[in-house]
Parts: C-alpha cells; sequence; structure tokens
C-alpha cells in the first residue's frame, strides 16, 4: 500500500492554471522521481504536499486516511520534509543553525549552542568531505558558495527524521562528488524506509538514482512506471508530448572553422582568478569545464565588469577595459546567468520591461516607444518559441524555462559581439535546453563569440568548440577535437584538483 | 493601465467622494465649491512633496525620504529672503529653491548609494542636520515675505477659476505620468525598486538613478516649499514639519506599497486629496481634540485595510 | 562678583525661542556695568522631556549657580529640580510654570494672557456673537491654561457662543488650514480667539477668503504687525514677550546676591510664581508696536523685559 | 588576521562601543565633571527609558518589521501608570497594581501593532503611525493636560539609593540581565531567521505569524518599562512626553547594528546605541558650542556616528 497518494491535485494563480490533474503515489522505501517540462507543475506539486501552496482541489491520503495540510509546519509534523528549488535558508544565520532552524536545541529554555554545533556536525557529517575546506558549521550562509548552500539545505532536509522527503532539484548546482555524496545518503534512508521525491532535468541521474518516475506534462501526471520498465526516450516523448526533438547529449560538434579572433584574454587576475590567458574567436562556443566553482562564473562575471580585474583585453584587436556592467554592454558583452531570481528577471515588472532595457540602453533612448519596441519584442520572444500569456503580463507568472527564455532575448535585440553564459540552463526542461542550445549555435554561425560555462558536463561537451578547463582559478588544460571526451573531462577536473 | 494599479485610485477617489458628502451632512458647507477648491490647493502642497516621497518609494531598496519637511522648511527661508516680498525677485528665488532641493536631496542620494546608508537612517539623518542649519540661519538671517505674484499663484483663482497651483500640480501630475510610463528613465525606477541586481546587469545605471530619484525628491520638496511660501506669505520655522509622515501616507493611500517597483503618481494624487479631506472634516467636528485623533488613527488603520496590503506567505 | 548662569531651552521649532536666548544673553552682559560679572551657558536644542531632564543634569554637573529654564514640560523637572536644589543650584523656570517647590516661575500668567485677548473680544463684539478658537497643542500646560483662560472670560458674556475649538499646534500653516475649514462650515462666526503665530495663518485665510467682517485676536511678531496696521485689521494681540528670560535672569542674578524679594513668589497654581506685566497691543497703541520694532528682521517679536533696575526694584 | 576577517569576527556592537568610549573621553576632556559619579548617574537615569525602548524597537527590526508607536505607548502608558497610581493610591500595593495594569496596556498596544501588521499585513511604517495617533488621543483622553504627580514612594524609589547604590543602576542591571535571556532563548534567534528570509523561515515551518505578533507584543511590554523609567525620572504623567523618543529609538538600534532589513543586530548593541545619543547633546555642550549651532552640530554629530556605525558594521557582515 501507498504510503501517501495525492489524487488530481489542482492548482490555479489567477488565470494561469499549474496543475490540473496532478497525481502520485508515493511507497516507503522508494525514490520517485518526478519529470516534466519547465512550469509543467512539479515545484506546484511538491509544495502542496509540504504544505506551503495551498491546493485548490484534489486529495491527500496518508495511510489511507485523508487528511488536509495546514501550512509547512503542519506537513513537517506528519514527517514530510522537503528541499526547496529556491531554496529556504537564512543568510544571515550559521550554518548549523540553519541546519536545525526548525527545531534549535534547548535546555531550561535556552538555545544549547553546543548541542546545536554537535548535532548540526553529525547530521552534516555524510557531506563535510565534499563540501571545500573553507566550509565551517559557524560560517554565515550568505557567505557560502551555491554549492555549498545547496548542500546546507540538503543538510537540513535530512535533519530531524522524516518519513517523506521531498528533493526538488538538489543538485542543480552540485559537482559530481557532491552529487555522489548526496546520492549515497539517499540510498540510506531509502533503506531505512523512508519515502523520496526527487526533481531533477538531469537524464542520467535520474537513470542513475530513481526506482519509479511521474511524468508531467502541462500540469497533468501522464505517466507513472518503474524505471526500469521505461527508457529515455519515452520519458522524452511523454514530457513533450509525441515529438522528440535530437538530444542536447550528442556527440561534440565537427571543430569549425574558426572565424577572426574576437576577445584575447592575457593574464588576467582577480579576486578568483589566477592568470588566465585564452583567445575567442567569432563563431566559435568556448567552454568552460572542470569542478564546480573553479572561477569559471568569476571569469564570466569578470568579462562582464562585475569584478575588478587585472590582466591585458583585446576587443577585435584593440585593447579595453571593463570597469562595470554598462561598459561592457557597450563594448558588446552580453551576461546571463542561471541565477535568475537574483541576477536575471527584474521580478514584479511586465516581459515587455525584461526584454527592452539593453536595447534602450544601447539606443542611449530617453523615451519608450511602445508602439515600435512592441514588434521588436515580440519578434524576439518568437525566436526562443517563448510562452507567455501577452508581453505586458508580469515576467514572475512564467515558469523558470519561460523567464530564463525573456532573459536571453534581451541580448538579440541588438547585435552582441560577445556573449557569456554563466550556467545558463540551470534548472531548465530538456525541451526547453534543445531550443537553446540550438539558438546559441545559431547565434554563433551568425558570427558571435559565445563562452559557456555549465555545470553539466554533458551539455558543455556536447555544445562546445573547445573547453578550458578550470581548477582553482586557473586553467589547468584546454580540450580540442576528439580529445572532448567525458573521460578527458574528468581526468583534467580531477588531476589537477 | 492595469486593473491592478487602477483599483486604489478607485477606492481613494470614491472615499474622497464619500468623505466630503459626510463632510456635507455633518458641517453643512464643507463640500462647498469654494471650500473644494480650499482643500484642493492644501492637497496640491501636499502632493508636490508626495510626488519626489512617491519616486523614491517606487526605486525600492527601503526608499523613503525623511528629509523633506527640512528641505521644505529650508527653501521656504531661503526663497523668502530671495524675493523678499517683491515679483521680480521670483525668478532667482526659484532658481535658489531648486538648488537648495537638490543640494540635500544630492547628499541624501549619495549617503544611500555611494555609502549604502539605509534611506530612513540617512534622511532621518539629514533632517537632524537641516533642523540644526535653520537654527543657525535663522539667527543670521531675516525671514521673508512672499512676493505678491507668489501668493496669488497658489490662493487666488487665475485661469479657468483656478490658482495657478492647481495647474502646476495637474502639470506635475501629467509629468510624473508621462515620466514613469514613457520614459527610459520611468522605466529604470522600476527596475531598480524591483530588482536591483538584475537592473544592473540590464545596463540600469542604478547609483545614478537612485541618487537621481533623491536629487528629485529634494527638488519637489523645495518647490512645496516655495509654495508654501505663497500659501502662508511669510516664512516660518518648521514650516515643513507636517509633511514628512503625511507624504508618505499620501503615497500609500495611492496604492504605492512601500516596498518599490510598483504604483504610480496618479493615485498618490486622490491619496493626498484623501488625507487632506480627512483632516479638514476632522477639523471642523466640534469635539474634544482626544477624539480627534482617536478617529484619525483609527481611520487611517482602516483606510490602510483598503491598500497594498501584502500579500500571505502562503499561496 | 561673579555667576554663572545655565539657560535651557528644549525647543528651537519657532523664532520666538532664539529672540528669548538672545535677550537673555544681552541682560546677562548688561551686568557688567554694574561691576557683576554673569556668564550664560547655553543648551538650546530641539529635546524631549529626558533631553531636557539631561540639560539639567549638565548643568549640575558644570556646577552652575543657577539655571534658567524654558521647560517642555510642567511636572516632568520635579525630581530634577530637587536634585539641583540639593547641590545649592537656585532654579527660575521661565515661559511656563513648572510645580516643582524647588523652583520659582518667572513670566507671565498665561491664563490672564489669554484672559486679556478674550475680553478684548467679547467686548469688541459686544458681548454677543458665535466665537472659535484655534489652540496649540492639546495637553501642553500652557496650552491648557490659556484655553481655561478664554472659557472663564467667555463664560461671563452671556452673549457669546463657543462653536468649536480646535489644535493647530502652534503652526502657522495647521493655523491657516484650520481657519479656512472652520470658515467653510462655520461661515457666520463673528470673532476668532487665536493665539501666537497661528493669528497670522488665521488671519491670512479669513483675507483668502475675503472676509473682513471678522475679528480676530492677533500676535506680536513685526510680520503681523506690519500687516495689521497696513490693511487696518480689527486685531488685539496680548504679548508674552520674548523677553521673559532676560527678566529672570534679572531676578536671578538678584537671588543670587542674596537678596529678598519683597513680595515672596506665591502666585500661580503650584504658588511659585511672580507674574511679569502683560503689555497688549490693539489699535490703539498699535503704532508704538510698529515703531519699536522698526527695522528689525520680520519674525521678532514685540518684547519687554524688566530692566536690571525694574528687578533690583522688586528686591529688599 | 586579515582587517576584513577580524571586522567579520567582530560582534555587531563593536563600532558603536568605540564611538561610545570615544564620547565618554570626548565628553571628559570637555568637562571632567562629566564623567563624575553624580553625572554617569543621571546619565543611566536620563536614558534608562531610551534603552528600554530602543531595546523593544530592536526585537521588531531583528523581525524586518518597525514600529512608530513606541514613543506614543510610552505616553500612554505614563499617563495610565500616574492616573492609575492616583487612583489605587500611593502605597506599595496599589503602586504595584497600577504598574501591572500599565504593563498590561503596553502589552495590548503591542498586540494590537502585532494583528495590523502581521495578522492584517497593513505596512508596518504607516500602520504603526496610524495606530501612534490612536495611542496618543488615548493619552490626551485619560489626561487631557500634563501635570498628575506620581507618589512619592514611586519617584522617591526611582531617584534613590539602595545600599548606597543608586537605584537606576539596579534597573540598568535588570535590563542587561534580560537582554542576556532573551539574547540566549530561541525567541530572538527565531526573530532573526524570520527577518532574514521570511518566506524562508515560514517554508522552514516556523510560526511566523506568531513569532512577529510575539516581537510586537515584547516591543509593546518594553515600551511599557520605559514609561515605568520616564515615570520614574519625572514623577509626573504628560501624554506628550514620547514626542522625539520613537525616531531616537530607531536611531539607536540603528547605531547599535540592527539592520533595518532584519535578520541583523545584537539588543546589547541598542543600549550602547542609546547611550551615544544621549551623549552627543552632552558632548555638544560641554565642547562649548554657540546656542544656535548646537542642533546643526548634533544632527551632524549624529548623522556622522550613524555612518561610522554603518560602515565599519556593514562591512562586518557584508
Ligand atoms: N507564485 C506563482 N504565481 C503565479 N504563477 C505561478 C506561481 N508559481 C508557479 N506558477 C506557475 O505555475 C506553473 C507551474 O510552475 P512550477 O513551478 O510548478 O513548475 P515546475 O514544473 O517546477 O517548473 P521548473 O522546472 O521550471 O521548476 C508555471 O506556469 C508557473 O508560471
Ligand atoms: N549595487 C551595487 N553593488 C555594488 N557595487 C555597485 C553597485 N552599483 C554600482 N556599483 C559600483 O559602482 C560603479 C558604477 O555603477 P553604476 O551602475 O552607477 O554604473 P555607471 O557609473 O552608470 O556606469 P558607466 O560609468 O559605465 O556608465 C560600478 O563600477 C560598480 O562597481
Ligand atoms: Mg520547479
Ligand atoms: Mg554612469
Amino acid at each position: 500500500m501507498p504510503q501517501l497518494t495525492m489524487t488530481d491535485m489542482y492548482k490555479a494563480y489567477g488565470a494561469t492554471v499549474a496543475l490540473k490533474s496532478g497525481q502520485i503515489a508515493l511507497h516507503p522505501g522508494e525514490l520517485h522521481v518526478i519529470m516534466g517540462a519547465n512550469g509543467s507543475g512539479k515545484s506546484t506539486l511538491c509544495k502542496i504536499l509540504a504544505g506551503s501552496v495551498k491546493p485548490d482541489g484534489g486529495r491527500i491520503e496518508l495511510n489511507g486516511k485523508e487528511i488536509t495540510i495546514s501550512g509547512p509546519k503542519a506537513a513537517r509534523d506528519l514527517g514530510v520534509s522537503i528541499f526547496y528549488q529556491e531554496l529556504s535558508l537564512s543568510k544571515n544565520r550559521s550554518v548549523a543553525e540553519n541546519i536545525l532552524a526548525r527545531d534549535l536545541p534547548c535546555r531550561a529554555g535556552f538555545v544549547d549552542r553546543k548541542a546545536v554545533l554537535a548535532r548540526a556536525e553529525k547530521v552534516f557529517a555524510p557531506f563535510r568531505d565534499v563540501a571545500g575546506d573553507d566550509f565551517d558549521l559557524k560560517t554565515r550562509v550568505g557567505d557560502l558558495r551555491p554549492d555549498q548552500r545547496q548542500l546546507v539545505e540538503i543538510a537540513k532536509t535530512f535533519a530531524g527524521g522524516a518519513r517523506i522527503f521531498i528533493f526538488d532539484e538538489p543538485t542543480s548546482a552540485l559537482d559530481r562528488a557532491q552529487t555522489e555524496a548526496f546520492f549515497r545518503e539517499l540510498d540510506r534512508r531509502k533503506a531505512e524506509g523512508a519515502s523520496i521525491v526527487f526533481i531533477s532535468h538531469r537524464m542520467e541521474e535520474v537513470f542513475e538514482i530513481g526506482d519509479r518516475v511521474t511524468v508531467i506534462r502541462d500540469g497533468e501526471t501522464v505517466s507513472s512506471a518503474p524505471l526500469a520498465e521505461t527508457t529515455r526516450d519515452r520519458i522524452v516523448a511523454e514530457m513533450v508530448g509525441g515529438e522528440t526533438g535530437a538530444s542536447v547529449f550528442a556527440d561534440p560538434p565537427a571543430a569549425p572553422v574558426p572565424g577572426p579572433e574576437k576577445l584575447r584574454v592575457q593574464g588576467l587576475t582577480s579576486r578568483r582568478l589566477r592568470d588566465v590567458s585564452f583567445t575567442l574567436h567569432a563563431g566559435e562556443v568556448l567552454g568552460l569545464g572542470g569542478l564546480h566553482g573553479q572561477g569559471q562564473s568569476d571569469l564570466l562575471r569578470a568579462l562582464f565588469g562585475l569584478e575588478p580585474l587585472d590582466g591585458t583585453l583585446t576587443l577585435d584587436g584593440a585593447p579595453i577595459t571593463l570597469p562595470s556592467p554598462r561598459r561592457a554592454i557597450r563594448q558588446g558583452f552580453g551576461y546571463i546567468s542561471g541565477d535568475r531570481q537574483s541576477d536575471g528577471a527584474i521580478s514584479g515588472r511586465s516581459i515587455f520591461e525584461n526584454v527592452v532595457p539593453i536595447h534602450l540602453f544601447k539606443t542611449r533612448a530617453f523615451f519608450v516607444n511602445h508602439a515600435t519596441l512592441s514588434a521588436e519584442v515580440d519578434r524576439v520572444l518568437a525566436i526562443l518559441a517563448t510562452r507567455h500569456g501577452g508581453r505586458m503580463a508580469p515576467i514572475s507568472s512564467l515558469s523558470g524555462g519561460n523567464q530564463q527564455k525573456v532573459i536571453i532575448s534581451r541580448w538579440l535585440m541588438d547585435e552582441t559581439g560577445v556573449l557569456l553564459l554563466d550556467d545558463p540552463t540551470k534548472g531548465i526542461d530538456l525541451a526547453t535546453k534543445l531550443e537553446l542550445f540550438a539558438l546559441i549555435r545559431s547565434l554563433a554561425d551568425k558570427g558571435m563569440a559565445i563562452l559557456l560555462y555549465s555545470s553539466e558536463d554533458a551539455e558543455l561537451l556536447a555544445n562546445s568548440d573547445r573547453i578550458l578547463v578550470f581548477n582553482n582559478g586557473a586553467v589547468v588544460q584546454e580540450l580540442q577535437g576528439n580529445d572532448r571526451t567525458r573521460t578527458q573531462l574528468t581526468r583534467a577536473a580531477f588531476e589537477a584538483a | 493601465m492595469s486593473m491592478a494599479t487602477f483599483r486604489p485610485i478607485l477606492i481613494a477617489g470614491g472615499l474622497v467622494v464619500a468623505l466630503m458628502i459626510a463632510g456635507e451632512l455633518v458641517s453643512p458647507g464643507f463640500a462647498s465649491p469654494e471650500q473644494i477648491l480650499r482643500l484642493s490647493i492644501v492637497a496640491a502642497l501636499l502632493g508636490i512633496v508626495a510626488a519626489g516621497q512617491n519616486l523614491v518609494i517606487l526605486g525600492g531598496r527601503e526608499g523613503i525620504d525623511l528629509s523633506v519637511g527640512g528641505v521644505i522648511s529650508l527653501s521656504a527661508l531661503v526663497a523668502g529672503n530671495v524675493m523678499n516680498g517683491l515679483d521680480a525677485g521670483l525668478l532667482p528665488a526659484i532658481l535658489a529653491c531648486v538648488a537648495v532641493g537638490a543640494i540635500f536631496g544630492l547628499l541624501n542620494g549619495l549617503g544611500v548609494t555611494l555609502l549604502r546608508i539605509p534611506p530612513l537612517v540617512m534622511t532621518l539623518g539629514m533632517l537632524g542636520v537641516l533642523q540644526g542649519l535653520l537654527v543657525v540661519a535663522r539667527n543670521g538671517i531675516p525671514s521673508g515675505r512672499a512676493a505678491p505674484m507668489l501668493s496669488d499663484f497658489v490662493s487666488q483663482p487665475q485661469w479657468l477659476g483656478l490658482p495657478g497651483i492647481l495647474w502646476l500640480w495637474a502639470l506635475i501630475g501629467l509629468a510624473m505620468a508621462g515620466l514613469l510610463g514613457r520614459t527610459v528613465f520611468g522605466q529604470r525606477i522600476f527596475a531598480i525598486g524591483a530588482n536591483e541586481p538584475a537592473a544592473r546587469l540590464a545596463g540600469v545605471p542604478t547609483r545614478l538613478t537612485r541618487t537621481m530619484l533623491y536629487v528629485l525628491s529634494g527638488v519637489f520638496s523645495a518647490i512645496a516649499g516655495l509654495c508654501i511660501l505663497g500659501y502662508s506669505g511669510s516664512s516660518f520655522a518648521n514650516v515643513g514639519g507636517q509633511y514628512m509622515l503625511s507624504s508618505i501616507i499620501a503615497v500609500v493611500l495611492g496604492g504605492t506599497p512601500l516596498s518599490g517597483g510598483r504604483g504610480g503618481y496618479t493615485g498618490t494624487m486622490i491619496g493626498a486629496l484623501l488625507l487632506v479631506v480627512l483632516q479638514g472634516l476632522l477639523t471642523t467636528l466640534s469635539i474634544e481634540e482626544s477624539g480627534r485623533q482617536i478617529i484619525f488613527g483609527s481611520a487611517l488603520i482602516v483606510l490602510l485595510l483598503f491598500y497594498g496590503r501584502s500579500s500571505g506567505m502562503r499561496v | 562678583e561673579e555667576f554663572t548662569i545655565g539657560l535651557s531651552n528644549g525647543w528651537v521649532g519657532s523664532e520666538w525661542r532664539t529672540q528669548m536666548i538672545a535677550e537673555a544673553e544681552e541682560a546677562a552682559k548688561a551686568w557688567a556695568d554694574k561691576g557683576v560679572t554673569v556668564t550664560t551657558k547655553v543648551q538650546s536644542a530641539n529635546v524631549d522631556v529626558p533631553g531636557q531632564i539631561a540639560h539639567v543634569r549638565n548643568f549640575i554637573s558644570q556646577g552652575v549657580d543657577a539655571i534658567i529654564i524654558n521647560p517642555n514640560s510642567p511636572t516632568a523637572f520635579d525630581p530634577v529640580f530637587a536634585e539641583a536644589a540639593d547641590a545649592g543650584i537656585l532654579v527660575i523656570a521661565t515661559d511656563a510654570e513648572v510645580s516643582s517647590p524647588d523652583a520659582i516661575y518667572v513670566g507671565i500668567d498665561q491664563k490672564g494672557w489669554a484672559e486679556m485677548s478674550a475680553r478684548w473680544l467679547a467686548e469688541t463684539l459686544d458681548g454677543k456673537g458665535t466665537v472659535v478658537a484655534i489652540n496649540g497643542v492639546a495637553g501642553h500646560p500652557a496650552n491648557e491654561m490659556r484655553v481655561a483662560g478664554y472659557q472663564e472670560v467667555f463664560g461671563e458674556f452671556p452673549g457669546i457662543e463657543i462653536v468649536n475649538e480646535v489644535n493647530g499646534n502652534w503652526d502657522q500653516a495647521q493655523g491657516q488650514q484650520a481657519m479656512q475649514n472652520i470658515l467653510a462650515t462655520y461661515p457666520d462666526i463673528d470673532g476668532v480667539w487665536v493665539q501666537d503665530g497661528m493669528a497670522a495663518g488665521a488671519w491670512r485665510a479669513m483675507q483668502d477668503a475675503g472676509r473682513d467682517d471678522i475679528y480676530a485676536t492677533g500676535e506680536i511678531r513685526k510680520d503681523f504687525i506690519d500687516i495689521w496696521s497696513e490693511n487696518s485689521l480689527k486685531s488685539g494681540a496680548s504679548v508674552n514677550p520674548p523677553g521673559v528670560m532676560a527678566s529672570a535672569l534679572n531676578v536671578a542674578v538678584n537671588m543670587l546676591m542674596g537678596k529678598e524679594l519683597k513680595e515672596p513668589a506665591t502666585a500661580g497654581v503650584y504658588g511659585n510664581a511672580m507674574y511679569l506685566p502683560i503689555p497688549f497691543i490693539s489699535d490703539e497703541n498699535l503704532g508704538e508696536a510698529s515703531a519699536a520694532l522698526e527695522g528689525q528682521p520680520g519674525y521678532t517679536s514685540y518684547t519687554s523685559s524688566l530692566s536690571i533696575d525694574d528687578a533690583t526694584a522688586l528686591f529688599d | 588576521m586579515t582587517l576584513p576577517s577580524l571586522l567579520r569576527k567582530m560582534p555587531p556592537f563593536m563600532p558603536v562601543l568605540i564611538i561610545l568610549i570615544c564620547m565618554f573621553a570626548l565628553n571628559g576632556l570637555a568637562e571632567p565633571n562629566s564623567l563624575s559619579p553624580y553625572a554617569l548617574k543621571g546619565l543611566i537615569s536620563t536614558y534608562l527609558a531610551l534603552m528600554f525602548l530602543s531595546v523593544g524597537q530592536t526585537i521588531v527590526i531583528f523581525a524586518a518589521d518597525i514600529d512608530l508607536s513606541v514613543g506614543a505607548i510610552l505616553g500612554l502608558v505614563n499617563v495610565t501608570l500616574v492616573s492609575m497610581m492616583q487612583v489605587l493610591g500611593g502605597e506599595p500595593a496599589g503602586i504595584f497594581a497600577a504598574m501591572a495594569i500599565a504593563l498590561a496596556v503596553g502589552a495590548g498596544c503591542g498586540l494590537l501593532n502585532g494583528i495590523l501588521v502581521v495578522v492584517l499585513r497593513l505596512q508596518a511604517i504607516v500602520a504603526t503611525f496610524g495606530t501612534s495617533v490612536l495611542f496618543l488621543g488615548l493619552a490626551l483622553w485619560i489626561m487631557p493636560v500634563a501635570g498628575t504627580p506620581a507618589p512619592r514612594l514611586f519617584w522617591r524609589t526611582f531617584g534613590g539609593r539602595i545600599a548606597g547604590i543608586p537605584f537606576a543602576y539596579f534597573v540598568l542591571a535588570g535590563l542587561l540581565v534580560l537582554i542576556v535571556l532573551l539574547s540566549r532563548s530561541r525567541f530572538v534567534p527565531r526573530l532573526l531567521t524570520v527577518g532574514d528570509d521570511q518566506l524562508a523561515a515560514y517554508q522552514t515551518g516556523l510560526p511566523v505569524q506568531s513569532i512577529r505578533v510575539r516581537g510586537y507584543v515584547a516591543c509593546g511590554i518594553f515600551a511599557a518599562l520605559a514609561g515605568f523609567c520616564i515615570t520614574g525620572d519625572t514623577a509626573s504623567g504628560d501624554p506628550n512626553v514620547g514626542g522625539l523618543i520613537t525616531l531616537n529609538s530607531v536611531a539607536a538600534a540603528v547605531l547599535g547594528g540592527a539592520a533595518l532589513s532584519g535578520g541583523v543586530g545584537t539588543l546589547f548593541g541598542s543600549v550602547l546605541g542609546s547611550l551615544v545619543i544621549g551623549l552627543v547633546g552632552s558632548l555638544v555642550f560641554f565642547l562649548g558650542t554657540p546656542s544656535e549651532w548646537q542642533n546643526l552640530v548634533q544632527g551632524l554629530t549624529v548623522l556622522a556616528a550613524l555612518m561610522v556605525g554603518i560602515l565599519f558594521g556593514g562591512k562586518a557582515r557584508a
């Protein structure tokens, strides 16, 4: 008998129906994967179970008895613990306090600081070795790297013993070793009889760890089957509803005919970077690889004027400086980060207002001419097949993937010479990824020079013409041609480490 | 304009009308055309201050300007001295006022952007400085008088039976609507109010934009100071004192939440009117002051229940 | 002889207060002619009651001989004045009476001040008509004394009816707005009893509305007196001269010299007051007031104070 | 150890402590008597009210809220206490009963603020301004004019000595003990967690609403305690006594290292911040500033202190 079932779950946000008919049945000792395109309603289903979203309809049964979940606290009391896609951490509190936030150990009504540290230590133990040398339980969470934060959220989810664990894209910022440590812990919990819900857009992970997969499309559960009885292609077909596109995990592209040199970087040094040098040609997609947080993002941010840097930069043969993002934009740089919440979406404002700012800046416009801009906005939104309910709708009404498309669109209104992509597909579904990489390639073919960082090796391999492997802020190897293999990439990353 | 931005304006407008009717019932004469005109003048004074306050609040990052009262008082003093009762001095006085407002607005803006002092703290500190400056300035210079032209502009019917200040206010209303809806600068205000880091990556000069908001707030306060000088004839210490919190309330009653990134000025204009009508109505009631305060406080709370209540966490 | 006198002012929101301090400092200098060195220490800033208590404690720490204070509260200083008295310091309050038995009050009788102008208004109206009052800060003792004063006088005239009393918080603009609202809803009023700077505001509202048929009390700043004489307004104003602190200082120096008051200060609700005369400006002596203020900045108040000799004459 | 990491390690009240020490030193240089036992006792008893009030303010600021009605609550508590003591008599039993009632009034005001801001979700700045007008009206209704004296026993005790030690020091010690207890309890970390990221705290399963409401109630109680101190130091009732103190309480909290955006700060810092605010006025005077310049110098000093506090404190938490 399933431990928990959700039937006919329904949830609407105004006109948007986030979840039409969500079904799921969780069994003890089973790892249940939910897959679905961006905006298909996965997070909504999970949040309903975790009590932070109030369903408009449906039935939840725990051990055969119908229940209502009145809030996160109630869910917690029912034994449901969740890892939030957007994390639920307090930046100014220590790691230990965050891990135990639900229930700080107390003695005689006062917080027992020793017990806090001791218990947090115990909960975090499985991730200690992969968390990095600079990691400390007393550190402020705000001072941690994104991957470390995800580990803390994972530990927080495990802390305090629940029977049902939900993980909504827990690995999106983790590197391989961290992911493995996490999976070991999942296995242990499974063995103890916990039910686990797991959401990821990474197909390999899903097959590596899952027992059963439920696919959601447009808010409806379309299938649920043991993973042993299904295939990648079938899942993808179910997710996109029939037609399957090409795979993002294809072989590396053929070596391109290099265009003229676009950007030359020599001896670039910054807070996190050590003596980085390379050249980037027009029409080329240059990948940045290596373990997580080795300076790839820092390089991209530095090139966008977000971090002070030393070294010489040459663009189209002329030396340049990049003191601010605005200067970088003027020089023809564009930047897209996977961290939409803080770096991308101008939340609360319309799609229109999210697309036009770069254009307005570049044209030094004073007035916003809605009439002429609207056609342009619709054009660039159409390039990416962005699904939206009108360009004046707030961007927050879109799913993560569609928000990302809107943000990419802003760089397509005018010419962008060098596009800096900082893990741009983080938390984006397969179908959208495919579209996105096809677009990136077509942009390169039109002569754009592209620097691409991805936390997924397969993505990097499938889409980069060359790959610079980073370690501790420096480039340790450059992979070209037939060297661009998974083995080589992993070896280069780990050998230097 | 979407319904979400329009709703508060409708509510506030409805409440103004309701209060006027209630006023006319309780104390006949309250809704006479002359009285409506006079209340509108007082609302215009508040509304002009609230324009700057509105911009600063829209810009987000806890934007707020508590120093408006100080700027108003100082600019009224400066203007009074420059014109000293003479029409010929009007233009220099306007320029001097705008300069005063811009300078203190700039200081606020730099403190908030360069030093990253929270706006509430920065402008509160600036208010203290301005109050001190006023004492020093008043010791050194005479208080000065409004030019007759300025007084007429504020309180005498001029075009189509309306005094100039109402036309000015309408003009400011149009300018603000244009600024916020049709210009790149306006869009940038909303962008930094909604998500500053993202706006920065999208090419918005965040510091410059935010600094400009404080400068504009200073300038609007200074213009209001000039008009208040015209309204009261002569400048006196602490003329601007009452505008600090009432300008914020006018903005909120007009449907712009203090969290920024959302809202507009049309609502604020009605909010200013609403506040002035409420206060005027209370004045005409023949009751104890304690009763007036209790009613005013309760009425404010009830009015706030109509507006910008933040959304719950469980959606 | 040498004396150090601390002057404390807890509110700088009006020019009247600045003038008060300036005149007191002048008065101190004048003692040099008599061979007495009077040094003043001034604390003048916008403070709340605790802040002004700190003023007094700072003076005690400095070891002044006397403290003259324009107090922010009538009763809140009882304990700290007791501390001052324990330290052998003479405490004189001015402008607002205090309840402390350890202090005396030298200033005008706020109630009498209101009575004078109320009587002027009632008599000018021939004892009949409707009036409104625009008051200062509700709950402030000086305000409440003034309210008691005009209410008593108007009570003596059965024909006078007070139709509304509002608070303008001693703010000129608020006075103007209050008057404007009153004019709209009580178009038939005959008189307005209004205090201090708010009078200029009220008058402005009446002029804007073209209401020259209403009698209203006035105020004593040069700006207003000029308007009064230029437009031949029908007004009368009791004077609370900013010189009260100077008067208090002259009394204090005499007391510090060990002299005894001929008539001990026993007036007022607290039995510790010495009242100064209250000048009155009406149409009859308006010219004199104008002349006295000739050439001064517009915010200067019509003033008067006890000269050194006047003060000395009060002592044995 | 590098300077940034040193700044990071130091407690958030370090900048204000340094400012406070400088203030004391300057005061002492300008007027040696300002460090005398009498002056210190005076300083403490004058600013105890502000200390209590800013601790209460800090509690709500922790949760990213704000309370602009604390001054009005203080005034309401002051007049309630004095009126009740008059009604119930100046004997110990009457005094304690009156204090209990006044404390309940403070807590009730806090509860009302909490319900408006948290449950009805009004914006804190405007809603608490609205309640401040309401509370002032109530205070005026209870006591239309300032002046009712407090019983002798009450203010003599407050201003007196026990075993040769001024009573104010016992109150201060009580406040410090209260702060230590609060900071060690689960309450303060939970407020800070809520203030840090309210949605995250809610999703974590913390009872966010009840924590915030309790913050407002605690603030009301601290405002009531501040009202006791004011009553002890002024020995009378005055509905307008809370005039400027609200903004000072916010300034003291910020000086003490609390971030208005919530999630950061210490209660102890606010106590130090209150003392700095108190000392600025004295310092300006003792330095011999001419009277007409005193307001300006005071304003500039407070602004500078706020900036220094935020710039250095800000580095520690940036
Ligand atoms: N708070 C909200 N307000 C309005 N619409 C929302 C809200 N949250 C989600 N939605 C909408 O509900 C739909 C489902 O969103 P949900 O977050 O569940 O998708 P998801 O499957 O988790 O997508 P992703 O893979 O991008 O995380 C989307 O269309 C989204 O735009
Ligand atoms: N939010 C912020 N956080 C940190 N630093 C900032 C922030 N905003 C601006 N800066 C710093 O201030 C500098 C100027 O930023 P701003 O956004 O005003 O660009 P700008 O001066 O308009 O750009 P340009 O000079 O290229 O036109 C940047 O170089 C950046 O280092
Ligand atoms: Mg999701
Ligand atoms: Mg610039």
